[in-house]
């Protein structure tokens, strides 16, 4: 049988789960033949599964459902991430030191489906994002921190697992840093969890391989955590542009096994709650407009996690 | 069926042609592409294509009308700013270039060379490093055109400047004319079909590379940003908005560079039956 | 067999052009051409010189070597006592090809100013001079027309017109009138008879026409091919003023007559 | 061999350029970090701190240089660390996508010049074909590929397939353009010359169009090849960047080492002068044997 | 004033080219040309006709029109019964451009060829007649090299090989020997009429030499300038033999002279 799982991003530690599953086997061992196909910028995963090139993805929660509202069916059937990764980090010589001096700053923001969570916390503070006075000007920011260091922004979007231990590295002390972690401001939503598209699930047959991938995938997440620096190895061993580094990923599989700590792999309705309320919350424009329905479901997680 | 509206509006193109033939260069690409049109409706119904991965005409018109202010802010961030700009300095710095080249001997065998692998840097790798050094807006675009445009209307215009044949350069040798008047008099004018030659592929260029570079770092501004924030929202029939206004720029700006290459190059055998 | 020109007796002008044992060999894909062999020719300021040989024998080549357009593989050749190349720095020569060469994307009068403008000629000389030489060559009321627009002869005299309107030194003619009528080729002739009468001007000048040749030189020079050599020269005893009808005297059918010679012994040593 | 000395003294310009711009546009870096530092900066440590940062925003040459020497020797070809392995995972795409939009071009330039209805039906869309970014394209196409498996019923990664079509979508209109000026280009004589034969269209196009375009067809082959080799860079991004000087570059960008950036778009634009000059051989042999290189 | 030709005592073949009424104007950017006005006539099969009149009196023109180039605008010109395009298709045409206009990506004897090829002659038949024609017009030798690399003349003999390379019923001649110096233009002539009684083909010629023209033609067309008119139909009494010395005989001198006052009448019309 074989699972064809689109990632959000290119092979990095972010995914060592699914890699270690693979490597060491737990996919075979369920008798599952998974191909994991690397994402990028201009990779919509949930534009993927639609075309009928995925059976599975990854998606940040606030993407996928505005894709569900849109109209495409996804359904979250894992969120093997129990809490999120996404801050602003600031340098501190700008005057940045609490969320009430954005105002009039500049500030760096992933678009490309990315950006959910950063709106919805603007809306929350009251911020307009569309460069009017008394609002924060707003940047597409590329694929790396060099806005930040080279002060075309004031702050940057940055993943604690990736982006901020890229902006350490550069040199730039902690100290002289300031970071708002969307956990710590109450607005955090789901990241990267595992979905499908809704009427699959009703194939018996597809649900049972979905079993199997989830509960295979989770074994893979937890060995990862336990062995975060042999994890991190086999994620270097998989990518295949031969230019990440051994430091680096380890550092990431650090600060990743500690999002992915506190999860089984089950979603906590709680954390769904939390997500959809911090969307809806978004003042004139928000992400989705209405409670959505079905949007997630036990039906797989149940059954390979008994 | 299908064939027989192929048949009639090809039969209808050929009687355009003859009996009106400026109304045809507008109503055979109409026709053209209203064919298109239709057929792509019908076959994204017939097919039930997911509007995610390519939605029908009927919606993308939705999305323009539901989106004109968008669109024009858009269209001045990119069209207008990024590319027309950088076409103009790309293509000009790339004439400059060409005749430089053209003049000194020396510098058409050691800066052509290293002008065509510095020309040859794909525009992924231009695209952050111009964002780098001209920040976010439409300058660092700017910048990334005038790079893709120059390799094309180099290597056009250098061709272009060497085309005069025998006889007529042996004139000017005969009129001891100087190097900038065998240039003004017959080096650029013969140039002119290669160079517009240049300017055409560039002209699209142009629009694509300003597009593309957006998607390095932008304000929230721009076609290009706009078409890979709604792909990543989904938002689909907007991205083909975006399209849309692009092709007619593009279409706009290509039928500009070719009115005037049909004034400039009049002599030319190619345009003469024009 | 190559021979030196003598000065025209009476003569006493330094020599406009002076070849010295110029040879000229162009390299081909399948090997060298020898188009111009120990060629020596002393042509004097004002001299009107007719070139006549048969096709290929190297008529253009010559008149290209003194306009510095072709350079003597071995030999020397000077310019009014310069290098070719200098002479051409100083706009000695009004050249005119054996095909008219314009250009296209200039309508005929701006062909014919075009070397007025370069030689820095104000704008209304410039116009008044295409006027004149467009008015000489009867191709009045052609002027705003493109080249391709015009009959072959028409783009010829256009050429023509070219070469006369600025005043060189040195006019060198390649086959000019080739391709025009006799009624008109007659006109032109007297035209061109007149003027180098007026100016003073040397003129080398490629024909085939044996009578034009003898109507026009003070001195003629006959080809032969392959390799390109001089096998005679004659200096022509007819006056300086030569109405149409001195075609009919025996001097000049003398003169034909011995061109004509010169000529078969070259078609012969083919 | 004889513009070793133009190149070389041009080369040599460039580097010094280079170098001061290196010092120039770094020297910020160094000036925030030694005030972070509490530090002063001397000349000294100006001048070595800008030629050895390990995220500058312009890398000195050395810096370059030593990392793509390092990517093209000091790995096997066959690793995937080596820039001759990925130079030629993304050859192969830029070779297929040029062969497939010189092809597509050329025979759109024969419709396009044989008939009118052709030109006037196909050209405007061939210019609107450009504007499109391929990042709209990309899902269409990728998706086709997977789901047709058209590559997998051939025998090459779906990938490939992908690239090679964005690659020819970004290549076969310089061929286009060129071509039908090219085809153009014989003037009146000798077209009528033909006609008098009662010559066929074909004949005319074979015996006429086609030699008089190829002065046309070179130029524009050597922008189409240097364009496809864009494509294909640009093509490994929206298709999943897995292996290729795209994907490298991608990845260096995201993990902040402008080095390997650097490296890899000098592997790249290597590659394309190499490709240029290629097509300029071709060209000068081909004008040669038809006697049109004077 | 337009003359019909009456057809020549004596002949009664049908006639291989026709014209009634023909006018041709081409459009410029100032304004229309008028090329051909009224013109008929009437050439028969077998017919050596020359055409001779002031340049840009619509020679050339003419001679496109039959040969289906440029369409008349008014009035109908018939090839052996058929539309000239239907002539054409019938490769009914050898055509000689007043410029050689060679493939300048093809050898001599490529171009020479090129035409052979396209009639589908086999690669020996081809090579045969190459090197034939090559032989007749005196480039023996040069079929490897390109056109740039021979004279003006040479370069139009290569495009009279070439349009003698295969045999169309129809030879039409635009000033082929314009470039040609008398000696080989004296053979070539003899050739051509050898060439012309041997075959019957029907040849039109243009040519701005009186004596060309009566020495080559069964019947000579005068043309006026501007709008081009015929002004003159002349019947030739020559024989159908000719050695080159018939051409001081008085029935010559006469026809000639008939010729030159009807060109002379042409150019005061200007
Ligand atoms: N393509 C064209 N466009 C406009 N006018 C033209 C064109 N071709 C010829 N003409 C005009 O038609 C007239 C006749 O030209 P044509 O070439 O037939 O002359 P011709 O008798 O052959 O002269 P020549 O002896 O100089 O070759 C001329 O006045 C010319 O300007
Ligand atoms: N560029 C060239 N390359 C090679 N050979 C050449 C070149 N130009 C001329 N030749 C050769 O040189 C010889 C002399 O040519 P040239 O043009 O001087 O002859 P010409 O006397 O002017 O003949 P014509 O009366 O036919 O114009 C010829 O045999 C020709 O083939
Ligand atoms: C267009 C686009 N730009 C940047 C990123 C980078 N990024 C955004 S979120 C994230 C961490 C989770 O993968 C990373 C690396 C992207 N994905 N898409
Ligand atoms: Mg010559
Ligand atoms: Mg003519």
């Amino acid at each position: 049988e074989t699972v064809k799982l689109q990632l959000k991003w290119v092979t990095q530690a972010q995914f060592a789960g699914y890699y270690v599953a693979e490597a060491k086997g737990y996919y075979k061992e369920e008798g599952l033949e998974v191909e994991i196909l690397p994402g990028g910028p201009d990779i919509a995963p949930a534009q993927v599964i639609a075309g009928g090139g995925a059976d599975v993805i990854i998606d940040w929660m606030p993407s996928a459902l505005a894709a569900r509202e849109k109209g495409l069916p996804l359904v979250n059937i894992a969120q093997p991430f129990k809490s999120s990764g996404l801050m602003l980090t600031c340098l501190k010589e700008t005057g940045v030191a609490s969320p009430a001096d954005f105002a009039d700053k500049t500030l760096g923001v992933w678009f490309f489906g990315n950006e959910y969570p950063f709106l919805s916390w603007m809306s929350q503070l009251g911020l307009k994002t569309d460069g009017s006075p008394g609002g924060v000007t707003v940047l597409k920011q590329g694929f790396n921190v060099d806005p930040l260091l080279q002060k075309q922004a004031a702050c940057i979007s940055t993943m604690t697992y990736n982006e901020y231990g890229q902006v350490l590295d550069a040199g730039i002390k902690a100290e002289d840093l300031v970071t708002f972690k969307y956990e710590e401001q109450g607005v955090a939503t789901l990241e990267d969890g595992l979905y499908v598209l809704e009427d699959n699930l009703k194939d018996p047959a597809f649900e049972e391989k979905m079993v199997k991938f989830v509960r295979a995938s989770m074994k893979g997440w937890k060995d990862a955590e336990a062995n975060p620096d042999e994890a991190a190895m086999i994620v270097l061993e998989a990518d295949q542009t031969g230019a990440q580094t051994e430091a680096h990923q380890k550092f990431m599989m650090g600060e990743v096994a500690k999002l992915t700590a506190g999860s089984n792999g089950a979603l906590d309705e709680a954390d769904y709650k939390r997500t959809v309320a911090t969307l809806m919350a978004g003042g004139s424009d928000p992400v989705i407009t209405k409670e959505p329905e079905g949007a997630w479901t036990h039906q797989i997680t149940d059954k390979a996690l008994q | 069926m299908l064939a027989a509206a192929v048949l009639f509006a090809w039969d209808l193109s050929r009687l355009a042609i003859r009996r009106a033939p400026r109304l045809a260069q507008v109503l055979v690409p109409v026709l053209g592409g209203l064919f298109a049109l239709g057929l792509w409706e019908v076959l994204t119904r017939a097919f039930e294509v997911p509007e995610v991965i390519l939605p029908a005409p009927s919606a993308i018109w939705g999305a323009i009308l539901a989106n004109l202010d968008l669109l024009r802010d858009d269209f001045i961030q990119t069209v207008l700013k990024g590319a027309v700009t950088g076409y103009v300095m790309g293509a000009a710095a790339a004439v400059l270039v060409a005749v430089l080249v053209d003049r000194v001997p020396f510098l058409r065998r050691g800066l052509l060379p290293v002008g065509n692998f510095v020309s040859a840097l794909p525009i992924v790798g231009i695209a952050p490093i111009m964002v780098m050094w001209f920040g976010f807006d439409w300058q660092s675009k700017a910048a990334v055109v005038v790079v893709m445009v120059f390799f094309p209307v180099l290597v056009n215009m250098v061709a272009g400047l060497a085309a005069a044949d025998r006889m007529q350069r042996d004139l000017m040798e005969t009129w001891g004319a100087t190097p900038t008047q065998r240039l003004r008099y017959l080096s650029l004018p013969a140039a002119m079909p290669f160079l517009f030659n240049g300017l055409k592929i560039a002209a699209t260029l142009a629009l694509i590379g300003a597009i593309v570079a957006e998607n390095f770092g932008s304000p929230t501004l721009g076609m290009g940003f706009r078409i890979s924030t709604a792909v990543g929202q989904l938002a689909l029939p907007l991205v083909w908005a975006e399209i849309a206004v692009a092709a007619l720029a593009g279409s706009v700006f290509y039928g500009l560079v070719s009115a005037a290459e049909r004034r400039v190059t009049f002599w030319h055998p190619s345009q003469r039956g024009k | 067999m190559s021979q030196t020109a003598k000065p025209a007796p009476g003569q006493q002008t330094a020599p406009a052009i002076e070849a010295r044992g110029v040879n000229l060999v162009f390299q081909t894909n399948d090997g060298p051409v020898q188009a111009l062999k120990d060629v020596n020719l002393t042509i004097n300021q004002g001299d009107f010189v007719s070139f006549i040989g048969p096709s290929g024998c190297g008529k253009t080549t010559f008149l290209r070597a003194i306009a510095a357009l072709e350079h003597p593989t071995s030999g020397t050749l000077t310019v009014n006592g310069m290098t070719p190349d200098e002479a051409r720095r100083k706009r000695a020569y009004g050249y005119v090809f054996q095909a008219a060469g314009l250009y296209p994307w200039r309508t005929i009068a701006k062909n014919i100013s075009l070397p007025l403008e370069i030689m820095g000629f104000s704008k209304d000389e410039q116009e008044e001079r295409t006027q004149r030489v467009l008015d000489l060559v009867d191709l009045k009321g052609f002027g705003q027309k493109f080249p391709w627009q015009l009959s072959g002869g028409m783009q010829q005299r256009a050429s023509i017109a070219r070469a006369l309107a600025f005043d060189a030194d040195i006019l060198l003619m390649d086959e000019p009138f080739g391709a025009l009528d006799e009624i008109v080729r007659d006109r032109l002739n007297e035209e061109l008879l007149n003027l180098w009468a007026r100016t003073g001007k040397t003129i080398g000048f490629v024909t085939h026409s044996i009578p034009e040749a003898v109507y026009l030189s003070t001195k003629i020079v006959v080809m032969s091919p392959r390799p390109g050599r001089i096998t005679d020269v004659i200096d022509s005893p007819l006056p300086k003023h030569r109405p149409l009808d001195i075609r009919d005297t025996p001097e000049f059918i003398e003169i034909a007559h011995r061109v004509r010679e010169g000529l078969r012994a070259g078609h012969a040593h083919d | 061999m004889r513009n070793a000395g133009p190149v070389l003294a041009v080369l040599g310009l460039i580097l010094a350029l280079w170098y001061a711009g290196a010092v120039w546009l770094n020297a910020a870096w160094t000036y925030d970090q030694a005030s972070r530092n509490g530090t002063e900066v001397t000349m000294a440590l100006l001048l070595s701190d800008t030629m050895a940062q390990e995220r500058p925003v312009l890398p000195p040459p050395h810096q370059v240089a030593g990392e793509l020497w390092k990517g093209l020797t000091a790995w096997a070809p066959s690793s995937k660390k080596s820039l001759v392995y990925h130079g030629l995972v993304t050859l192969t795409a830029t070779f297929w996508g040029f062969v497939f939009g010189t092809v597509l071009g050329c025979l759109m330039a024969v419709g396009i010049v044989r008939s009118r209805v052709i030109e006037l039906g196909l050209m405007p869309w061939a210019v609107i074909s450009q504007t499109i970014p391929v990042v709209a394209l990309a899902p269409m196409i990728v998706v086709l590929s997977n789901t047709l498996g058209f590559g997998e019923r051939i025998g090459v990664e779906n990938q490939l397939v992908s690239k090679t079509i964005i690659a020819a979508y970004l290549s076969y209109f310089p061929v286009l353009v060129g071509m039908v000026k090219g085809l153009r280009a014989p003037d009146q004589m000798q077209l009528d010359l033909l006609k008098t034969y009662g010559a066929s269209e074909i004949q005319t196009f074979r015996l006429l169009r086609l030699p008089s375009s190829m002065p046309y067809l070179f130029a524009s082959l050597k922008v189409g090849i240097a364009a496809s080799l864009v494509g294909a860079i640009v093509g490994e991004l929206p298709t999943g960047a897995i292996e290729g000087l795209g994907a490298r570059m991608l990845i260096g960008s995201q993990f902040g080492s402008p080095i390997i950036v650097w490296a890899a778009l000098f592997a790249a634009a290597i590659l394309a002068g190499v490709l240029v000059v290629v097509m300029a051989g071709v060209e000068r042999l081909v004008l040669k044997k038809m006697g049109m290189a004077q």
